[in-house]
């Protein structure tokens, strides 16, 4: 027994984790106390499974952990690297916290088919985690599509017409993608005969017998199979799925789905194509356009929408090509940025979120014009929308600040002045979007004086009205102050550390 | 024990064979004890045949000599690596739809169970020893066995059955007698009708006319047995009219033991390089392979029948199969024989759950399926496992076999069949979503219903334990066939592509 | 229909036709056939079977599975015909 | 040129018995023609296997014997092919299987829809 707690072990164990979880949700799914309690139990444990690998992996190097053969030299293997492991602490500990906002939110909303809601949940961490840990491309392919299958009865949780096309366009997308990677994969394991990841590409040996421009090609084939990443123009279905309810919002759509996008675009680049051969290839500079193009004209989308879920999406969808372009810009300070910005960006994003759905619930508002004033009502919510509005635009003392500042230095490393100025330029269209917003709440009156919940009208705080209600606000306010930790503190949960681990690993130092 | 495992070839299809008689005997003194002993008939076979591959597995090819005659005068059973996991899958999934039978057959063919049970167990026979034998006229005979046993099996169906099976048996027909022809042109040209012998003499004719017009009626034969596009005309509605535990065990099996017959032909009694080579056979067939799946797939889209949707499922499935023979590479030939295998499952755990719903609801049309999820959860899990495993999601079967496909066919640049295949998933996600949203979004209705204060409507409840049983293990094996693929291809279906690709 | 099946039909003939341009001529006593597997039915026949009718050794005996697949073929058929047509009004119990 | 459409009469015999079944199962109207059709495929086919069988002259392939010695040395030339008519043994019964079974779902069709014609059936299976 004690040896299946052995290091070797933990990524199984981690996997297991939510595998158990979902399982036990469903047969518990007449007593939601229990139902509830599992989730939070399992994602405790994940949690603390994970950051007991990190560090390990820091002194000692990545675990690897083959379970069985799938096809000649590929395993169904786990191979926990720093990389990863920022991407699997930033899901498994955000998985707590949107837990218990799920609990405030659903129970507030008296909304049906839980127990379904929270099996798939658990489902889609599943995904999420392997995907963090997976040692090659067939391995993460496994979870990719895990994760896309189990979200969509997510997004479409409503069971509304709309919530319906929304979950259809949702599958048409992404499992168009999940089409692309098989592709891809095959295409690769075809060409050299592996897919593990290793940290200087595995493409190089194909150089001398393939075409330039098959290699190129493949790599946009690559591009379409993460689609999660919401890159331009294939962005649509991320708004659309703003439908679902705001907690898988928060963490799908800020979190797990779209940074399991990031996560696979980073993988490819720098351990499948490496730097040598993206540099070979130009594919750099081809990215960083593609992601500079969604950065601008992503803003430009944020700026004109009405409903708050809709600005967060295009404000994720902004933010993820940010995390793109450092992939894209090829040098050590971008990759850190772009590594670390999954996890910071997470926090931030999800705090966001996190805010608008405690809106929704206490008040039922889901428009920007409706929220005159509402930072009286509500100030807890509003102060931590603030603070990560503050990240956003990448102003200290948010940790946002941290992972631009790098992104910066590593436009500038890279000898790329003009990514520099799109970042700055994004910066500034970030304030100008996330600014009326935090403007509308705090300074303007309640204009309309009447409460979803048919309470008192007034400009008392309504926040703790509800015993319930602290399940959000709880959450969202360790996620606010994280976000400022990470800035003060970027050691927190070792994420710089095993940032500037991987880097070393891919670029020899910074 | 050492006469069972010498004997266990014949055994295969002796005892189901031996035992539909016996049922005869039996139903007619007691009805009861047919579906019991048919039961017990089937599971004694499937020992045997997992016996059998055992044997290979230690010691390689049998050559079972019926009556002790000589291969060239008397009849041969060969078993080698690729029939004899093609049995063990046979006998596997006879025994789970006989034992899923039970209560179908009770309700729709209540007064006719002995004749049914009778049938059913030729049927098996049939399939069986169409696999097993080694001999060109008795896989004719065989053939028609089981071809006859399906006729009347699906002609027993609901409205509209006999028609169906009528165009089979003309259909059919003319597919088996292809095949005679075949072996006579074969057999006035060599004198031979034993396969191995055949392998020997026939490379000495291979410029001959005969020998290429015989090739060309096997194919045009099988293909009609195999439902291959455009010769599938028959299927969709003999399958879909048929009784639900009919079409659940010969919608998997007959078509793809027509595919296992192709493969035997094109590779074994003709040697690799003729059909490839020579004919240049192959590249015809993968573009028919090609054309089936995205045929199918279209043509699936379209049926508001979930039974009608499967069997377009299922021409695609074949175009699988057929275009991954028509790579002409290791590859892909080990995607096709390995499909065999994974779509036999898949498409039984697909037609178990429309039996079951058909049970259950009376009808089985994509719109008997809403709210499955709430009043059937076994049921529905079920039905996700097949419906993932047809799309190709790992790590159920379906994804491993679509690789090797996928594999060969990028190897052989074949990419028109690449495509198809890849679009064929996108499409498969399309059908089986589309029964998924009938099953899991209840809310709206449900809801509609408590205001309009009807009695509900979904009030039917989770099947009986006989048919969520074999479900359950067919779901259980399409995940470990896929988990433990590396194991079945290494030890068995690598050994048995044939050699010369 | 007609007319395709008429086109199908000439097809087929034709393929027919041009695969027996090299086929042996009716009564070949070398013919390949005549040559390969069945003179040991004739000949061996009394040796091997004590049968003096090479049809009926062959029958019974050489490829004596075939015959019991046939009887199983008719057997099939008997079987289903009254599967098909046993009346269905009559009582479950009736028997 | 005659001379070698003669020498294999056996065969254009058969094909064109065949392609008349042939073409009776695929063009005809009438179910029981269709049956008809297939009948005469099915006989084409055993006739062409047993012309297969036969030998310039040669018999029967029934051996002579005296009781207790056996018929001495056989020779295969003197008896036509017994193969051939075995397997059309098998082959004739297939067939009549095959129509049986044919019959009896015409009888069901007939009982269903009240003619065999195939394009009234059509025409009347949206009733």
């Amino acid at each position: 027994m004690t040896e299946l707690l052995a290091m070797d072990y933990r990524p199984v164990l981690a996997i297991m984790c939510p595998i158990i979880a979902s399982f036990l949700i469903l047969v518990s799914g007449r007593r939601p106390n229990i139902r509830e309690s599992w989730t939070i139990i399992g994602s405790i444990s994940l949690f603390l499974i994970v950051l007991s690998m990190t560090p390990f992996v820091l002194k000692e190097g990545p675990i690897k952990c083959s379970l069985f053969k799938l096809f000649p030299n590929i395993d169904f293997a786990f191979n926990v690297d720093a990389f990863g492991l920022i991407f699997a602490t930033t899901s498994s500990c955000l998985w707590i916290l949107v837990s218990l906002f799920s609990i405030g939110y659903m129970r507030g909303l008296e909304e049906h088919a839980q127990t379904r809601y929270y099996f798939c949940f658990a489902l889609a961490i599943l995904g999420a985690i392997g995907i963090a840990l997976s040692a090659n491309l067939v391995t993460l392919y496994i979870f990719y599509e895990i994760l896309t299958i189990s979200t969509y009865p997510l997004v479409a949780h409503d069971e509304s017409p709309e919530a319906i096309y929304a979950g259809h366009k949702y599958l048409a997308y992404l499992l168009t993608a999940g089409v692309f990677f098989l592709l891809g994969i095959l295409v690769i394991y075809f060409l050299v005969g592996t897919t593990d990841f290793a940290p200087n590409g595995i493409l190089k040996p194909a150089l001398g017998s393939t075409s330039r421009l098959v290699l190129q090609a493949l790599f946009f084939v690559f591009m379409l199979a993460f689609m999660k990443a919401a890159w331009m123009p294939v962005h649509s279905w991320l708004p659309t799925a703003m439908i679902a309810p705001t907690p898988v919002s928060a963490l799908l759509h800020a979190v797990a789905v779209v940074k399991a996008g990031v996560f696979g675009i980073i993988r490819t680049v720098y351990y499948v194509y490496g730097t040598d051969l993206m540099h070979e290839l130009n594919l750099g500079l081809a990215l960083g356009l593609l992601a500079s193009f969604t950065i601008i004209v992503a803003n430009f989308y944020a700026i004109g929408q009405v409903n708050l879920k809709r600005l967060l999406a295009y404000s994720t969808i902004n933010q993820l090509s940010v995390i793109i372009l450092g992939a894209a810009l090829l040098s050590p300070m971008a990759a850190t940025s772009a590594m670390i910005h999954i996890a910071y960006h997470g926090f931030m994003k999800i705090t966001l979120f996190l805010c608008a759905g405690a809106i929704i619930v206490i008040t039922g508002k889901t428009e920007i014009s409706q929220m005159r004033g509402i930072g009286r009502q509500m100030p807890i919510t509003m102060t931590a929308f603030s603070i990560a509005a503050i990240g956003m635009c990448g102003a200290p003392p948010v940790a946002g600040f941290i992972s631009k500042w790098y992104l910066c230095l590593g436009t500038l490393q890279a000898g790329q002045v003009i990514f520099l100025g799109v970042v700055l330029i994004s910066a500034l269209l970030d304030v100008v979007y996330f600014f009326p917003v935090i403007k509308t709440a705090f300074f303007e009156k309640l204009a309309v004086p009447a409460l979803a919940n048919g309470g008192e009208v007034g400009e008392k705080t309504i926040e703790a009205e509800r015993p319930l209600y602290l399940f959000m606000i709880i959450p969202l306010a360790i996620t606010a102050i994280f976000s400022i930790i990470f800035c003060l503190f970027p050691h927190t949960f070792h994420i710089l550390d095993l940032a500037e681990m991987a880097v070393r690993n891919l670029f020899g130092g910074m | 024990m050492e006469k069972i495992i010498s004997n266990s070839p014949a055994l295969i299809v002796v005892i189901p064979l031996i035992s539909a008689f016996l049922t005869l005997g039996i139903g007619v003194l007691k009805k009861k004890f047919c579906y019991p002993f048919a039961v017990i008939a089937l599971s004694l076979s499937v020992f045997s045949s997992v016996v059998t591959l055992n044997t290979i597995i230690k010691t390689g090819t049998i050559h079972y000599h019926l009556g002790g005659w000589d291969p060239p005068w008397g009849i041969e059973y060969v078993v080698d690596y690729l029939n004899g996991l093609i049995l063990v899958a046979i006998a596997i999934i006879g025994l789970m739809i006989v034992i899923f039978s039970k209560e179908t057959v009770k309700m729709e063919l209540p007064e006719r169970i002995p004749f049914f049970y009778t049938i059913f167990l030729l049927e098996v026979t049939g399939l069986l020893g169409i696999v097993v034998t080694g001999d060109m006229f008795n896989l004719y005979v065989f053939l028609e066995i089981a071809s006859l046993a399906g006729y009347a099996l699906i002609a027993i169906g609901e409205d509209g059955a006999p028609l169906a099976s009528f165009r089979y048996v003309i259909m059919g027909t003319i597919g088996a007698c292809f095949y005679l022809l075949g072996v006579g042109y074969l057999y006035i040209m060599t004198g031979s009708l034993n396969m191995a012998d055949l392998t020997q003499i026939l490379p000495n004719f291979y410029h001959s006319k005969v020998i290429m017009v015989a090739f060309v009626f096997f194919v045009v034969g099988v293909a009609i047995k195999m439902a291959l596009f455009p010769l599938h005309t028959w299927l969709p509605d003999a399958y879909t009219r048929a009784p639900s535990a009919v079409s659940a065990l010969l919608a998997p099996l007959m078509t793809k033991v027509g595919v296992y017959v192709m493969i035997r032909i094109l590779f074994t009694v003709f040697r690799p390089e003729f059909p490839i080579k020579m004919l240049h056979a192959t590249d015809i067939m993968a573009w028919f392979g090609t054309f089936a799946i995205l045929f199918g797939g279209i043509m699936a889209l379209s049926q508001t029948d979930f039974k009608r949707m499967l069997c377009y499922i299922i021409v695609a499935e074949i175009g699988y199969m057929v275009g991954g023979i028509g790579m002409a590479n290791a590859l892909a030939i080990k995607g096709a024989i390995f499909h065999i295998i994974n779509d036999m499952f898949m498409a039984a755990c697909l037609f178990l759950v429309a039996g079951i719903v058909m049970h259950e609801t009376g009808g089985h049309d994509i719109s008997d399926f809403t709210g499955i999820f709430r009043k059937m959860p076994f049921t529905a899990a079920i039905f996700m496992v097949g419906a993932l495993a047809v799309i190709g999601v790992p790590p159920t079967c379906g994804f491993f076999s679509k690789w090797y496909l996928l594999l060969g066919g990028i190897e052989a640049k074949h990419w028109g069949f690449v495509m198809a295949l890849l679009l064929c998933t996108l499409m498969n996600v399309a059908l089986f979503f589309r029964v998924i949203d009938k099953g899991l979004y209840v809310h709206a209705l449900e809801h509609k219903l408590e205001h309009a204060s009807e009695p509900k409507e979904l009030q039917f409840h989770e099947a009986p334990l006989s048919m969520l049983i074999p479900g359950f293990i067919i779901a259980i094996a399409i995940f470990l066939i896929g988990i433990f693929n590396q194991a079945i291809l290494k030890n068995i279906i690598e050994l048995a592509i044939p050699s010369g690709l | 229909m007609k007319g395709i099946s008429l086109i199908i039909v000439m097809i087929v003939g034709s393929m027919l036709i041009y695969g027996t341009l090299e086929m042996p001529k009716w009564g070949d006593p070398n013919a390949p056939a005549a040559i390969h597997v069945s003179p040991r039915y004739i000949e061996k026949t009394w040796e091997e079977t004590e049968t003096p009718n090479a049809v009926t050794s062959v029958v019974a005996d050489y490829r004596g599975y075939d015959t019991l697949g046939e009887t199983t073929v008719i057997f099939t058929a008997g079987i289903s015909c009254i599967l098909l047509l046993r009346k269905k009004r009559e009582k479950a119990g009736g028997e | 040129m005659w001379d070698f459409i003669v020498s294999k009469y056996n065969y254009w015999i058969y094909i064109i018995l065949m392609m008349i079944g042939f073409y009776g199962m695929m063009a005809k109207n009438n179910f029981m023609k269709k049956v008809i059709g297939m009948n005469i495929f099915q006989t084409a086919l055993i006739l062409y296997f047993i012309s297969t069988a036969a030998k310039r002259n040669a018999t029967l392939p029934i051996v002579e014997y005296h009781h207790g010695h056996g018929p001495g040395i056989v020779h295969a030339v003197d008896f036509i092919n017994p193969l051939p008519h075995v397997l059309m043994l098998t082959a004739i019964v297939v067939g009549v299987s095959t129509l049986g079974v044919a019959l009896a779902i015409v009888i069901l069709i007939y009982k269903r829809y009240h003619t065999l014609e195939e394009d009234e059936i059509l025409g009347s299976k949206g009733k």
